[in-house]
């Protein structure tokens, strides 16, 4: 018995403990507590023998360590802000929390590709139970939406795996993919697949619908978790070397992601959606940062670290945002307690010696180093981008919050703690602590900061001057939703009533009497003709 | 053309003969009488066989004795077979009145 | 194990329900216990006895009864790993249908009659199992049809009689076509014994004509119970029987035979290389592809639950045909997987349909609205259910489809893949909606009171459910049908 | 030349005669042609030498069938036929026509060439029991198609016992043939009872002899002189049956205590021919004399 | 030899014993029957284990007496006789509503038997006709016994009985007039292919074919069998058709010379095509109960005409097995058929087949005879009827140039399934069951099953069965 195995049992067996005492949801919000500590303290990877094709679990290197450590520390968090929205008390919704938790704790746990396509599947569907909790014709469009993509994507990730399984002969641990490399079929199924989970342009269609629909602790766990493992999955089934498209196109597309998000986040009324789009954006950097990685495998170490750094402070933060969100809309955030704001939102914006601060000067000095060192600009770019998205955003939050009942701290403590933590997590993580002395340098500290200063400046502009709501509009129109309504429609339509055949056309009837008639009036007669008929043939014969 | 070959022609023109009558009518009087002659060609060829003039055959001739016999036999039934369905028919057209 | 009973295990198999059946069909309605208790006293034997069969066929041992029948065709029953995959799926699923079906006709009219035609059904399809050459597969595959005719009308309404005609045009037309396949191979090759990798191998280039027109027969025929396109129409309308005659149709008897009768002439009549050198299979691939997706965009299109239930099956049981056309090692191991997976899921999607109709009055799929609330525990079982359906993993059906599709990779087909991912997406367009309705949707009429389904339809359900789950979490392990799969297959192929 | 154009004439007559009874447009003269076709018969098998035969034809072929056609055209009221269209007769007769050169193919080669079995006859006669050939063949040689044919006779009888026929009713004979009928019936059983005693050596036999006591039984029965048996009666079931009874118990007494099934012995051989002769005759007359007499209580108790 | 000839006379002496007495005695009938079913067995006992035997009625060899002959298939069809006379018997002395019970049906069945038994014994084409007077006769004797409505029928069938048995006789007359011998062996050695032995090979099977009622001349079949009382009816369509058929077959497989068999061959099997095709459709299409089992008839016999002709033409001997159980198996199938239609009919009072709603509930058992019975004569394995088709088919198969004639016993197969489930499926209309006019009478039902069962059970000794025919009619 394998410690490992916890992971995702714990959460599978709170799951069916809370179904049966509902009062219990302590336990299933708690239930990511085993990974955080393997996380912390990690075994060896063990092999389960029984389990579908054999399967090998663990967490052997930094990054694993990692992204499973954020991931449980999101999610206990979160969830613990869920226990204390007293709308969120169903049964189902906890069953479906817990679902997509051991989904995610397992693909980050899973050494070899069945396991992690088990996780990502169990992950992906449970979701669409937290997408829909709230019932309602949005959440519902959402979700069908979400589920939709989530099914395709499933279904084309597991041709993809299919082929580069093919490829690789057969042998199921991931680590050891590294080095084969895959074709173009391979890669286009792959990267859709993972592309339609992880939420970059233009596979992004479900997020601004989902996050908004979904509970704010969900919202939290989706952005903040659960979208990165489609990055992950593209880390870890794609060679080191990319697929088979040149990685220039791919950071190309991040890159785009990034700004395309970053740009629609602007023109969203709705906190959520704004943050979703900000999401979107985020998404792309990490993808520009796989890409940077394929172009140069020799630094796949230090790139991967960097994936795993930014994606631990993107899950801080927007799981702090997304949480904020959701309390902004029914509650007034007060004096200090604006910081739960602002703060993740400026770690985001990549502050200097915030998380985001920190990440960004990795992610610059990484570029600097590539060969795509002279679209540096673009990057500085995005960090203008990316802060306007979340100026929109709490702009937005803040908008909500005003009417509502002041906050008290008792219903807010896990996004306190979520805070609190992703202000410590630079001073913590030895690689983000390196990173920062760069922002005690003038030109390392100008660098993040002018492109907040040109952001603010913007942002104070279009407060004081609003353009016109009707060059907002377009930037909300969803032609997926209608798709997917229209999919749906295709879908059931209904079958044509079963033609029964009909019992003999009155032609056909109207033969057989005559034939009937003909041989009954005279049997005699007409045997005895046959006989002679018979004897007739005497002459051929 | 010999005797024996003349009458084996008639035998056979009468076996052809009550077969048209077979297919041609209907009254079952006359049916039963083509039959009869059918019956008769049968046995005319058998007879002008039997009286072949190099071998009289005493075999043959009781073969038509019996042929004979198992004819009228058979014909008597039919006869009262015909009159019964005839009987029947005119009954059920009587009720049917 | 002696050798002086080895003989009669399978006859003792086969008899083990066909006696119980023979003996109901004299009892008097009111006889309930009695009923019962002859049906449960078969029922376990037969699983006893197929687990002794299961343990000494592991060891190697084969079991072999023989009576004379046609000179130089004895009727064969024999207990081999393949067999017995099947045999041990028919036994399982005929305790937790019988079981269900007490349950179901507690209180019905004719349940002598019922019991009876069911043993018999069932008796066909062990000896359709265990049939140790084509005359004897014939024999039984004959036999299921006729036993399964009186399930299929049991109802007696003019849909049921409708749908009896069609099923009895469709199978006895398949079972002469099977008739003359069998009798042509036989006057080419006699009938020799099953055997692993064939027996045709030494006719090639002599009589290619009848061996290609042999093999088209054999599969027409076979392709009619295991609804092949076009010749799955009587499927559908057979849905119109009571639950369980469906479950049992749909995931063992009737549509399993076809199957499994395919299995058997492409490896063991005429194996592998024969089949290759004539090139018969590429046909069946394809017409097996184009069942499965067809079967689902069927499927999607029907209101009746059951409909479209029976239409998910004709596309599920090509899944069988697929990959033993594709002729590996692996998507036959996949291949053989899902004859017992597939048996899993649709049983209990069928019981859950049946408990649904019987229990709330729910026949369509927009009446499933709130179902999860009425019948939380079947719902479960459905959904489970229909998830392994869809191919989600860790279920059953992703342990099929992930062999399938390696399969058919290792012989360089890789359209199948897109076959599988179009269907994987066209199940999941059916049977996503009917989970959505009964777990997410609120009840139209407002009824939202728990109704669960009484035990005896209640226990089977979950019985199979949690199977489903099980084959699927634990497919590596050395007992389950995927192993299992895996020994037949490296018994066929020599490996 | 005069042979030939008898034969001729009698031949061609045959012919006319019997497209005369088919194709003739009333009933009843279609059934006293008929009765004339079968003494023509008589007469020519008379001439071609077998007199057996014809004495058989004149009593069975055309007495006995024109007397059943007689009482039979009661029932039949002439006004209820509907004759076939000369068209579709003669469209009809085209089948018979083509048949007809295969036929004669077939006759062509038979009117010559030797036959083993008279020879035999001849030889094995003096074994026989007796001594006219026709009757040893008819008795002893082929004794079995003779019980087969008794039997036959006994389905004809059984069958007509079973038909309902509710109108038959016994017309008046014409009082002629009652005043003839005295002394005819007494004639008819004399002469009957002679055929079967010349029948072991000359043309005559149990079968003639049958239908000329048939005749009689007949006449007796329209005079009122027989009483109305009925079938419940053993009196009349056990002379119907007296023929195959006999027949069938010498068989197997033939097997049980004898040479072999229908194994005359050789000095009994006459005996038990005549014995067996003489029953088939009282069974044939009964039974004949039934089937043209027998009415609805009497067959039918 | 004396063993089948008292399988012959111990039915003819209880036929004569009834009539004298004038009791309708069915225990006699049934005792006689078991007698004669016994010694039949002795004698088919005998020819297995001595070969073919022949006996010189009245001491005179052949040519000049009449030899009778115990060949294997004869010894077969004697015993097959008297089981179905047994059986029938028990049904016609048990059954409610056998309408036989009071009737002269009882020394009548006895004197078929006999004939039968004459008919199987004879090797002499005279002494056939005479036998086959014998079946005519009797057959239309019991046809009536079903009453004035039967009548016109029976009329028919007498007439073309008659006219066939003329036919018969003018080819007899023929042949003797070539070669001036009757018995079948003497004619087999001096039979060549002339013009008169062409021709009267044709009456004679053109006559044959009329009694048998062979696909064309089948016209008066469905009539007379579906008119006759039940037992009546199983016992014309199990063995009296079968009489002229045997005759045909020793014509054609013994007399005929080997060129003439040859070319007519292909004939006679297309005739049987057209049996199993027409004959089927008919029975497929007839609206009464007793009407379809009566074509279904005309189309089984088809098979056997099928598998004669492809016989002749190939020389292939093993048809002849395939004919024989064909003979035997359509015979026990028809015979429970029959029994269980007519004991349906009489207790659902309607002749209709629609009348059969819900029989299944109502008389379970006598519907299941007739499926179980049915499914023999569709050939489903292992029934006596699925063997004759698998001899039937080898063959057929084994050369492509013979295909076609497959396709004909295929098409004959699925047309034969099609009308035994038709009824099958009316048999289970619960919507709208028609209720008995009497309390069912189950153990005439279980009688009409019972030969149904013995010919599912043929399967039990189908190998020794098979191979024995095989070589028996070699």
């Amino acid at each position: 018995m394998s410690l490992w195995l916890f992971v995702p049992l714990v959460p599978l067996l709170a799951a069916v403990i809370c179904l049966r005492w509902p009062r219990l949801r302590l336990l299933v919000a708690l239930a990511p507590l085993p990974a955080l500590a393997l996380a912390l303290w990690p075994p060896a990877a063990v092999d389960i023998g029984w389990l579908w094709f054999t399967s090998r679990w663990g967490a052997e290197s930094l990054f694993a360590r990692y992204l499973l450590g954020f991931t449980a520390l999101l999610w206990t968090l979160a969830g613990l802000q869920a226990r204390l929205n007293e709308s969120l008390r169903s049964r189902r919704f906890w069953l479906f929390w817990a679902l997509s938790l051991t989904g995610n704790l397992l693909l980050l746990i899973a050494v070899d590709a069945a396991s992690f396509y088990v996780g990502f599947t169990l992950m992906s569907l449970a979701a669409y139970g937290l997408i829909i909790e709230q019932g309602g014709p949005a959440p519902r469009q959402a979700g069908r939406l979400y589920l939709q993509l989530a099914i395709l994507g499933e279904m084309l990730l597991f041709a993809g795996l299919m082929l580069r399984l093919q490829e690789t002969g057969q042998v199921l641990l991931l680590s050891e993919w590294l080095q084969i490399p895959t074709g173009a079929w391979t890669t286009a199924l792959l990267l859709l697949g993972f592309g339609l989970k992880a939420g970059f342009w233009p596979l992004h269609v479900w997020l601004p619908l989902a996050h908004p629909a979904a509970p704010a602790p969900a919202s939290a766990v989706l952005s903040g978790a659960m979208i990165k493992a489609g990055v992950l999955g593209v880390w870890l089934f794609m060679p080191a070397s990319g697929g088979a498209l040149s990685p220039a196109f791919w950071l190309a597309l991040g890159l785009f992601s990034a700004f395309y998000g970053a740009l629609l986040g602007m023109g969203q009324q709705q906190a959520k959606k704004a943050l979703a789009y900000s999401s979107i954006s985020q998404m792309g950097y990490l993808l520009a940062i796989v890409a940077l990685a394929w172009q140069q495998p020799d630094a796949r170490a230090g790139l991967g670290l960097l994936l795993a750094l930014f994606a631990l402070h993107h899950a801080l933060a927007k799981g702090a945002l997304f949480m904020g969100a959701g309390l902004a809309a029914h509650h007034r955030f007060h004096g200090w307690q604006q910081l739960m704001l602002w703060l993740p939102a400026l770690a985001l914006a990549g502050l200097p010696l915030l998380s985001g601060g920190a990440v960004k000067t990795l992610l610059k000095k990484a570029v600097y180093d590539s060969d795509v060192s002279h679209w540096l600009w673009l990057f500085s770019l995005g960090s203008v981008a990316t802060a306007l998205v979340l100026a929109r955003a709490l702009w937005l939050m803040n908008r909500q919050s005003r009417a509502h009942s002041p906050l008290r701290l008792s219903r807010s403590w896990p996004l306190l703690v979520l805070v609190v933590l992703s202000l410590l997590a630079p001073w913590l993580l030895s690689s983000l602590r390196a990173a920062m002395l760069d922002h005690f340098e003038l030109s390392g500290l100008w660098a993040l900061l002018w492109p907040l200063l040109v952001a603010a400046l913007i942002a104070t502009a279009v407060w004081r001057w609003p353009p016109p709501e009707k060059y907002w509009r377009f930037l909300q129109a969803s032609p997926a939703r209608r798709a997917s309504l229209g999919v749906k429609r295709l879908w059931q339509m209904p079958a044509k009533p079963a033609s029964l055949p009909k019992p003999g056309s009155p032609v056909w009837r109207g033969w057989e009497r005559r034939c009937n008639r003909l041989w009954q009036r005279q049997p005699l007669g007409l045997t005895v003709a046959m006989m002679s008929v018979l004897l007739l043939l005497g002459w051929f014969w | 053309m010999s005797q024996t070959l003349f009458y084996l022609l008639v035998g056979a023109g009468l076996w052809l003969l009550g077969l048209h009558g077979l297919l041609c009518l209907r009254q079952p009087l006359r049916r039963i009488m083509a039959v009869n002659i059918m019956g008769s060609g049968v046995f005319m060829v058998m007879l002008a066989l039997a009286v072949r003039p190099d071998s009289p055959d005493p075999v043959l001739q009781a073969l038509i004795v019996t042929g004979l016999v198992v004819a009228a036999s058979a014909t008597a039934l039919a006869l009262r077979l015909a009159s019964a369905d005839r009987d029947r028919a005119q009954k059920t057209a009587e009720e049917g009145e | 194990m002696s050798l002086l009973w080895t003989p009669f295990l399978p006859l003792a198999i086969v008899l083990s329900s066909l006696i119980p059946g023979l003996l109901i069909f004299t009892l008097r309605e009111e006889q309930q216990r009695t009923r019962v208790a002859l049906n449960l006293v078969g029922v376990v034997l037969k699983l006893l006895l197929v687990v002794v069969m299961l343990a000494g066929v592991a060891q190697g041992f084969t079991f072999r009864f023989q009576v004379p029948f046609l000179p130089g065709v004895p009727l064969i029953l024999q207990g081999d790993a393949l067999s017995l995959q099947f045999v041990s799926l028919s036994s399982l699923l005929w305790l937790a249908t019988t079981i269900y079906a007490i349950g179901y006709f507690r209180g019905s009219p004719l349940q002598s009659r019922f019991f009876g035609y069911f043993s018999l059904c069932v008796s066909a399809t062990v000896g359709l199992a265990l049939a140790g050459n084509l005359v004897t597969f014939l024999l039984f595959y004959e036999l299921l049809t006729l036993a399964t005719f009186p399930l299929v009308v049991h109802k007696g309404t003019a849909a049921a009689l409708d749908a009896g005609r069609r099923y009895l045009a469709y199978t006895m037309g398949g079972g002469t076509l099977t008739l003359m396949g069998v009798a042509l191979l036989h006057s080419v090759a006699a009938t020799p014994d099953f055997t692993a990798g064939g027996y045709l191998a030494p006719l090639l280039g002599e009589v290619d004509v009848s061996l290609t027109l042999a093999f088209a027969l054999l599969i027409a025929g076979l392709g009619v119970k295991a609804a092949l396109v076009p010749l799955h129409g009587w499927l559908p309308r057979a849905m119109v029987a009571p639950a369980p005659v469906s479950a049992l149709l749909h995931a063992v008897a009737v549509v399993k035979a076809g199957a499994f009768g395919i299995i058997r002439v492409v490896y063991d009549v005429y194996g592998v290389e024969t089949v290759a050198a004539l090139e018969l299979t590429r046909p069946l691939l394809y017409l097996a592809g184009f069942t499965i997706v067809y079967g689902s965009l069927m499927a999607l299109r029907q209101r009746d639950i059951k409909k479209r239930l029976a239409f998910s099956t004709v596309s599920q049981v090509s899944y069988i045909t697929l990959g033993v056309a594709l002729l590996g090692p692996v998507a036959a191991v996949g291949a053989l997987a899902h004859l017992v997976h597939q048996g899993l899921m649709k049983v209990t999607l069928f019981y859950c349909a049946g408990s649904f109709a019987e229990t709330c009055g729910v026949h369509q799929v927009q009446e499933m609205d709130g179902l999860g609330r009425r019948m939380p525990l079947t719902m479960v079982a459905f959904t489970l259910a229909a998830l392994g359906m869809i191919g989600i993993p860790p279920l059953a059906g992703f342990i099929s489809k992930w062999y399938l599709g390696w399969g058919a990779l290792a012989v360089d087909e890789p359209w199948v893949l897109v076959v599988l991912v179009v269907s994987g997406i066209l199940n999941a367009a059916y049977f996503l909606p009917m989970i959505y309705r009964g777990w997410f949707a609120a009840s139209k009429t407002g009824e939202c009171a728990r109704t669960e389904a009484p035990a005896m339809l209640l226990w089977p359900t979950l019985f199979t459910a949690a199977l489903v789950v099980l084959v699927g979490v634990f497919a590596a392990f050395d007992l389950s049908p995927l192993a299992w799969a895996q020994l037949i297959v490296d018994r066929e192929f020599g490996l | 030349m005069t042979e030939w154009l008898v034969d001729s004439g009698l031949g061609l007559a045959l012919l006319l005669l019997a497209a005369a009874t088919l194709y003739a447009p009333r009933l009843y003269t279609s059934v006293v042609f008929f009765m004339g076709f079968g003494l023509l018969m008589a007469i020519v098998w008379a001439r071609l030498g077998a007199a057996d035969l014809a004495l058989a034809e004149a009593a069975i072929g055309a007495g006995l069938t024109g007397v059943l056609l007689m009482g039979a055209l009661r029932e039949h009221p002439p006004r209820t036929e509907r004759a076939p269209r000369p068209r579709s007769l003669l469209w009809a007769a085209l089948l018979p026509l083509a048949v007809l050169p295969l036929l004669v193919e077939a006759i062509l080669p038979l009117s010559g060439g030797a036959q083993p079995l008279p020879a035999q006859v001849d030889a094995q006669l003096a074994y026989s029991g007796v001594s006219h050939p026709v009757t040893a063949v008819l008795l002893n040689f082929r004794s079995w198609d003779t019980l087969l044919e008794l039997l036959v006779v006994l389905f004809a009888l059984l069958g007509t016992r079973q038909l309902a026929l509710s109108s038959r009713h016994p017309h008046p004979p014409w009082p002629l043939l009652l005043a003839w009928c005295r002394w005819l019936a007494p004639l008819a059983f004399l002469l009957g009872a002679y055929l079967l005693w010349r029948g072991a050596k000359a043309p005559g036999g149990a079968f003639q002899a049958g239908a000329l006591w048939a005749s009689a039984i007949v006449m007796l029965r329209l005079n009122g002189l027989l009483p109305t048996v009925s079938w419940r009666d053993w009196r009349l079931r056990l002379p119907a049956l007296l023929g195959v009874t006999v027949f069938v118990l010498l068989a197997v007494a033939t097997w049980l205590w004898g040479a072999g099934w229908l194994v005359w012995p050789p000095g009994a051989a006459k005996a038990l021919i005549l014995l067996v002769e003489l029953a088939a005759s009282v069974g044939i007359a009964i039974t004949l004399a039934l089937l043209v007499m027998g009415e609805d209580r009497e067959l039918r108790p | 030899m004396n063993t089948a000839l008292l399988s012959l006379s111990a039915p003819l002496l209880a036929a004569l014993w009834l009539l004298l007495t004038h009791r309708r005695q069915a225990p006699v009938v049934i005792v006689a029957s078991l007698i004669s079913l016994v010694a039949a067995v002795f004698s088919l006992y005998q020819v297995i284990d001595a070969g073919e035997q022949s006996l010189a009625l009245g001491g005179w060899e052949s040519p000049l007496g009449i030899r009778l002959r115990l060949m294997p298939v004869s010894a077969m069809l004697l015993t097959f006789t008297a089981l179905i006379h047994s059986l029938v018997g028990l049904y016609a002395w048990r059954s409610r509503h056998s309408q036989t019970r009071h009737t002269d049906y009882w020394p009548l069945s006895c004197l078929l038997h006999a004939a039968l038994a004459a008919l199987w014994l004879s090797h002499d084409i005279f002494n056939w006709y005479v036998t086959l007077e014998l079946l005519g006769l009797v057959a239309v004797v019991m046809v009536c016994l079903a009453g004035p409505k039967a009548y016109g029928a029976a009329l028919r069938y007498l007439l073309l009985s008659l006219a066939a048995s003329l036919c018969y006789l003018l080819g007899v007359a023929l042949l003797y007039g070539v070669y001036g011998v009757l018995d079948v062996s003497l004619l087999a050695e001096a039979a060549r292919a002339d013009p008169s032995t062409r021709t009267a090979l044709m009456l004679m099977t053109v006559g044959l074919m009329l009694k048998a009622a062979l696909w064309p001349l089948h016209l008066w079949l469905p009539a007379a069998h579906s008119s006759a009382p039940t037992a009546v009816s199983a016992l014309l369509s199990a063995l009296v058709v079968k009489g002229p058929l045997f005759i045909l077959w020793l014509l054609w497989s013994r007399v005929a010379p080997e060129e003439l068999g040859q070319a007519a061959g292909p004939w006679l099997a297309l005739a049987g095509v057209g049996a199993l095709l027409v004959g089927g459709w008919s029975a497929l299409r007839a609206p009464l109960i007793k009407l379809m089992v009566a074509y279904s008839t005309v189309a089984q016999l088809g098979y056997a005409l099928l598998a004669l002709g492809l016989m002749l033409h190939w020389r292939e001997l093993s048809l002849d097995a395939a004919l024989w159980l064909f003979v035997l198996a359509h015979g026990l199938a028809k015979v429970s058929m029959f029994l269980a239609a007519g004991e349906m009919q009489s207790t659902l009072g309607s002749r209709r087949l629609d009348s059969l709603k819900g029989a299944t509930q109502t008389m379970p058992v006598a519907m299941f005879a007739f499926a179980v019975a049915g499914g023999s004569l569709i050939g489903l394995p292992p029934s006596g009827g699925f063997l004759a088709k698998w001899l039937l088919l080898l063959p057929l198969l084994q050369n492509p140039a013979h295909w076609p004639w497959a396709l004909g016993v295929m098409l004959g197969t699925l047309i034969s399934a099609a009308y035994v489930f038709r009824v099958v499926a009316i048999s289970f209309d619960r919507a709208r069951p028609t209720s008995p006019d009497f309390n069912p009478d189950r153990f005439a039902q279980w009688l009409s099953l019972l030969p149904a069962l013995l010919v599912w059970g043929m399967a039990l000794i189908s190998e020794q069965l098979i191979l024995w025919l095989t070589g028996a009619t070699l």
